[in-house]
């Protein structure tokens, strides 16, 4: 592979001193963020080791719950996801390619997404926040077929907590996705990035898929646990 | 108490005996291991110190050590494993025709309440030679019901029903400690555990009363409306009570759940929890209207259906195949 | 791995139509998930869901993330992972699966 | 010889440099090391103070010295800030960033900035905490059992909970450092069958910090956000279960403390190879049993809730897996007792001390079988049985360990020895000390004293008062360490880069080493403690 002199200089200024060559130094950040990845899922495992326990318990509670959900903006919500990872992928792969531009066309793209991400999720939020759906003591829960009363409405609270608490936590995730890609963006600009030295942009990859791979699961557990009957 | 310098407490109940035995044996078996241990390390320290033993032998290794003090540890840990959950799996389990006392533990005091109505509070009153077994709850955060010299301990938690028992055979006064941190005073948790003997009992418990816990439970459930929905016969909008108490229910899911205390407790609080099966759900919550000793005194009058009902099944001619079923 | 030569640290390059089929793939499993949604499967609805979900999480993982294209041990930190959870899970579960047996069964 | 290399002094990681800054921003393991070392000292005596004013209230059945609100600080903030502030980075933190990258023929972790972010975690983490203590403090216990944290204290639990939470993120990077490290930074040679023991425990207790650490991290944020918001997750009057709490709170807690006594064995197999001068006996089954620890550690924690109303079944499940995480442990003890035979072994301070560890450790260990015992254990939980045996495993266990390889490695950190004698006599002290103030427990325990009682019935006076007096033995054999080695820093003798002379990477480079650790790097061609082609020792110290 032909590298021009001014690649070699950053590659040179881009290996750490106690790191013997690039490729000692790209494997141990890649496999770093991947420890870090596994920490993260372990993060949200403690949430949905809860959910799990409740919905066990008290399924009727969670089906009710789940019904207050919107599913078309949680499926466009899970379809723009998938979008940006795609985008994001390409991007690390013209990070890959040495083209910066489209890197950064790409990048640009994927915090769009994020951004329309955040969006819709703040719509939803709204709407049950004005509803009375936040836990806490102005929680009032109703099912809104008066033929069918809340049957459980502690336990639905329950169910609230969790979602605010795993959606929340999701969306912390993507505002510092979205923080950390605008750095991509930003460092690439400056032609921080060489097919030799992308590091931070794979990782940040990783990332962001990793946000993605947690709302693939979160987009069935939470909107679509039941919808045949009112409770 | 004991004099002097006791090692262990007094042994008052049946359990206690079985749970010394195996404390014994597991002492004998450390004691061993830890004395095997520093009597080695010793032996060796000073047969091969510096002076004595200048050059170290290298040895690598050896296979069969290592399967003998992995297996041979792993051997006796199964004998003990085995003792120990034979021991538990008494104390889990009441045996049938325990008497009952119900327990309400608060910050910072025990309220007991006995099946013919009296109470009791930082004070137990048993009988020496009865199973007792303990229904507790509690009012604020977790407590924990522990008698040393019966040697049994169980958390009380709020929001549901625990139980432990045990068997007095030895008269008199007992310590009974919280053992689980719960604020402030809970070193002032504590209370008497008083074991009598029957005759005595009979005298102490004969006091005066209103009526037992099951009657309290009965103009409760009529007070509340319990009634004009569970009705004791077929037409009710609620499920008949009687003789469901311990036996399976099959709910509107699917599920089968067993109509024990905490199941029972938790269809009052929460009706729409747990739907029996071919009812619908439109049973009001009593939540914040039933204070603990009030439920314990409905669970106990639901309790009682079953057993006027497995009372009658006792008689001669009158059949109880169809319960069974 | 299969391309991954020892020496080279220029990370493998995958065709960028792989990308667009796994978008595609992603796109369609969750069109279905939502109208599996909507069908009556009792128990079996959750079940769907989930194997749809982990069905796009695995091609996220192997595709998006290079799962892969990597060395073993990061595969290995990727089972880790999965096998941690479970533990989490189903020790957690064992309590409160068997919680209502233990009173008045077999007495 | 030794003496000879030291008269020019060279450059080395302490005194490169000496500007405050050179150490504030300092991305370099040992200056870490050291920064760690310093805080954890610091937090070690805060912790202390507490300890010595809970057994000084327990000198007498009334509560009469403080008042038992105070009482309830008093064990709650004890019990924090010794397992997160103290015994969970003791050894890792300040040892383990020392030496990992010393052994394992590297100039330094993985991610020495992450690294450095993780130190002022650790300071943030434990400010934010100590803020919450002067401020009014916690009584929660340090278990933050639920509903009485979310709902019934009126203390600061949420700073509390919110300082551990960003502790664990410090403990997570640490772990994560330590990992990357190990697979990653080997000096060429340095294969896994030729680590030394202590990375291989080290790597097994980082497992352990970042696949447990999460699950308290979010669970801690949970009951900060149930105070905060009144939602009910873990609150039984809102419809939760207070035992998910638990249990989420054992899934770390059980498995953490196995992060803080693993690296404690591997400083151990070090030190008894060290002074028998052979090889550790059986060191793949000593590596392996590390792992073994770490990962059956994760399958055991609702033992702590035998009686907490789990169902029985799920309790048996959860005893008998307790009983195979003791074999490991059984494993490592019969391994370091064999390696004595036939060694040629000299009673040198971190000797002394890894000898306390095993009879400690042992002891320890046993009584945790008594509480994998269901029964048994309904009899002694929460009870001072347990407290003595948790105390047995970390004080007995860690904290000897941990004192052990800090005067083990002190010359290599610092360039100085430590007056033998006095070390010696400190060993000594902290030995009969430790032993006086907790066996009684044991007793005490199985008498059926409940834990965190600010006022006991009378009979149990005359077992607290041996407790206490024992309690400040330990302290005085606590203060004279700090003493002396302070003093070493100056007046100690010159160490020289081998004092034991020692077999392993960190023995090979002067002492204290220089910032970039080794002038080339090592290329390992020998066993782990290959003692057998190492110079016999009379040639390099003598006392």
């Amino acid at each position: 592979m032909a590298t021009s002199e001014v690649e070699i200089q950053v590659a040179e200024r881009a290996l750490q001193h106690h790191f013997a060559d690039m490729e000692q130094q790209k494997e141990t950040s890649t496999f770093g963020m991947w420890m870090f990845l596994l920490t993260e899922i372990m993060f949200f495992g403690g949430l949905f080791c809860a959910y799990l326990v409740y919905r066990s318990s008290y399924y009727h509670a969670f089906v009710e719950g789940s019904q207050k959900m919107n599913i078309w903006l949680g499926a466009t919500n899970t379809a723009v996801l998938i979008c940006s990872s795609l985008t994001m992928a390409l991007g690390v792969r013209a990070a890959q390619m040495a083209k910066p531009k489209l890197m950064i066309v790409l990048l640009l793209i994927t915090i769009l997404f994020g951004l329309g991400f955040l969006g819709i999720k703040a719509v939803e939020y709204h709407e049950h926040w004005t509803n009375h759906e936040f836990p806490g003591p102005n929680f009032h829960f109703q099912t809104g077929d008066p033929e069918h009363p809340a049957s459980d409405p502690q336990h639905t609270e329950i169910y609230f907590s969790l979602y605010w608490a795993m959606t929340g936590l999701h969306a912390l995730h993507m505002v510092i996705g979205v923080g950390l890609v605008s750095w991509i963006v930003i460092v690439g600009a400056m032609g921080a990035f060489t097919p030799e030295y992308y590091n931070p942009v794979e990782n940040v990859g990783l990332y962001w898929h990793f946000v993605d791979l947690v709302w693939i699961y979160l987009f069935p557990l939470l909107y679509l646990i039941s919808h045949k009957h009112g409770g | 108490m004991l004099k002097n310098f006791p090692l262990f407490p007094e042994r008052a109940s049946a359990m206690a005996w079985q749970v010394d035995g195996l404390y014994f044996l597991l002492v004998a078996v450390s004691a061993f291991f830890t004395l095997l241990i520093f009597a080695l390390i010793l032996f060796l320290a000073i047969k091969y110190r510096r002076s004595a033993h200048p050059y170290p032998e290298q040895i690598e290794g050896s296979l069969p050590l290592e399967l003998a003090w992995t297996l041979i540890p792993l051997g006796i840990c199964m004998v003990f494993f085995a003792w120990g959950s034979l021991i538990f799996f008494q104390e889990a389990r009441p045996p049938k025709g325990a008497m009952e006392v119900y327990a309400v533990a608060k910050q910072w005091m025990w309220k007991f309440e006995y099946e013919g109505g009296q109470r009791d509070i930082n004070q137990l009153h048993v009988p020496v030679g009865r199973d007792v077994k303990m229904i507790m709850s509690s009012q604020d955060v977790i407590h924990s019901f522990y008698v040393p010299a019966f040697r049994i301990k169980a958390d009380v938690l709020p929001g549901r029903y625990t139980q432990t028992w045990f068997h007095p055979t030895k008269a008199g006064t007992y310590h009974l400690f919280c053992a689980e941190y719960c604020g402030t005073d809970h070193s002032g948790m504590i209370g008497q555990v008083i074991v009598m003997q029957p005759a005595e009992y009979q005298a102490w418990m004969s006091g005066g009363t209103t009526g037992s816990l099951a009657e309290n439970g009965e103009q409760l459930f009529t007070q509340l409306g319990c009634a004009t929905c569970h009705r004791f016969d077929t037409q009710g909008r609620g499920p008949n009570l009687i003789g469901i108490f311990g036996k399976p229910v099959l709910l509107d899911d699917g599920r089968t759940v067993t109509a024990d205390e905490n199941y029972i407790r938790e269809s009052i609080l929460i009706p729409g929890a747990k739907i029996v099966s071919g009812f619908k759900p439109i049973m009001p919550t009593f939540q914040g209207q039933v204070s603990e000793e009030n439920l314990m005194a409905l669970v106990a009058y639901i309790k009682s259906l079953s057993q006027q009902k497995g009372a009658a099944g006792n008689q001669p001619g009158a059949s109880d195949t169809s319960s069974a079923k | 791995m299969a391309n991954h030569s020892e020496h080279d640290y220029v990370g493998h390059i995958i065709p960028s139509k792989i990308y667009y089929v796994i978008w595609a793939i992603l796109m369609i499993g969750t069109a279905i998930t939502v109208f599996a949604a909507t069908l009556e499967l009792g128990i079996f609805n959750i079940v769907v869901a989930l194997l749809i979900a982990t069905f796009k999480g695995t091609l996220v993982v192997l595709f998006f993330m290079h799962l892969r294209y990597s060395t073993k041990l990061t595969m290995v930190t990727v089972i880790a992972s999965i096998f941690w959870l479970f533990i989490l899970f189903s020790l957690t579960m064992t309590d409160y699966i068997t919680r209502a047996w233990s009173t008045y069964t077999g007495r | 010889m030794a003496t000879a290399v030291q008269t020019v002094e060279r450059e080395n990681y302490l005194n490169s440099n000496y500007g405050i800054k050179s150490w504030l921003l300092t991305t370099d393991h040992k200056r870490i090391a050291i920064l760690y070392l310093i805080s954890i000292t610091a937090m070690f005596w805060i912790g202390g103070f507490f300890a010595m004013m809970i057994r000084l209230e327990l000198l007498t059945p009334a509560g009469d010295l403080v008042s038992s609100d105070t009482y309830n600080k008093l064990f709650t903030m004890h019990g924090i800030i010794m397992v997160f502030f103290f015994l969970i980075p003791s050894v890792p933190a300040v040892l383990g960033n020392f030496l990992i990258p010393l052994m394992v023929g590297a100039k330094d972790l993985a991610f020495p900035r992450v690294n450095l972010l993780s130190w002022y975690l650790y300071i943030i983490g434990g400010t934010t905490a100590l803020v919450a203590m002067i401020t009014g403090g916690v009584d929660t216990g340090w278990t933050f059992y639920t509903p009485f944290s979310t709902t019934y204290s009126n203390t600061h639990v949420i700073g509390a909970a919110v300082g551990i939470f960003i502790t664990g993120f410090s403990s997570i990077l640490t772990g994560l450092n330590f990992i990357v490290t190990i697979h990653r930074m080997r000096a060429p040679g340095m294969t896994w069958r030729r680590l030394p023991l202590f990375c291989w425990s080290n790597y097994a207790a980082a497992l352990i910090m970042i696949l447990g650490t999460p699950v308290i991290a979010i669970t801690l944020l949970l009951v900060a956000f149930e105070r905060a918001f009144h939602i009910g997750v873990f609150n039984p009057a809102l419809g939760g279960d207070p035992l998910l709490f638990q249990h989420l709170f054992w899934f770390y807690s059980h498995p953490a403390v196995y992060i803080m006594i693993l690296p404690g064995m591997g400083v151990i197999s070090e030190i008894i190879a060290c002074f028998s001068r052979k090889r550790v006996f059986g060191y793949e089954f000593v590596a392996l049993a590390s792992i073994a620890i770490a990962v059956l550690g994760f399958l055991v924690w609702a033992h702590h809730m035998f009686v907490a109303g789990i169902s029985v079944y799920a309790a048996l499940v959860f005893s008998l897996l307790s009983y195979l995480v003791a074999i490991p442990s059984a494993v490592k003890v019969f391994n370091w007792t064999a390696t004595l035979y036939k060694g040629s072994i000299r009673f040198e301070t971190p000797m002394l001390y890894a000898f306390g560890f095993i009879g400690l450790f042992t002891i320890g260990g046993l009584t945790g079988v008594f509480l994998a015992s269901l029964g048994l254990d309904v009899h002694v939980t929460d009870t001072y049985f347990v407290v003595a045996h948790f105390h047995y495993v970390m004080v007995g266990g860690m904290v000897m360990a941990y004192m052990a390889g800090l005067h083990f490695w002190w010359p290599k950190m610092t360039g100085r020895m430590y007056p033998e004698g006095w070390a010696k006599l400190s060993a000594l002290l902290v030995f009969v000390g430790f032993n006086t103030t907790f066996f009684p427990q044991f007793i005490l325990g199985y008498m059926g004293s409940p834990r965190r009682y600010h006022a006991y019935p009378p009979e149990f006076q005359v077992l607290n008062v041996l407790s206490t007096a024992g309690a400040s033995i330990l302290a005085v054999g606590y203060v004279l360490p700090m003493i002396y080695f302070l003093w070493s820093l100056r007046y100690g003798e010159p160490a020289g880069p081998n004092p034991y002379n020692a077999v392993g990477l960190e023995w090979m480079t002067p002492s204290p080493p220089p910032t970039h650790n080794f002038d080339e790097t090592p290329v390992v061609t020998w066993e782990a403690y290959d003692y057998e082609h190492q110079p016999q020792e009379e040639v390099t110290v003598g006392h």
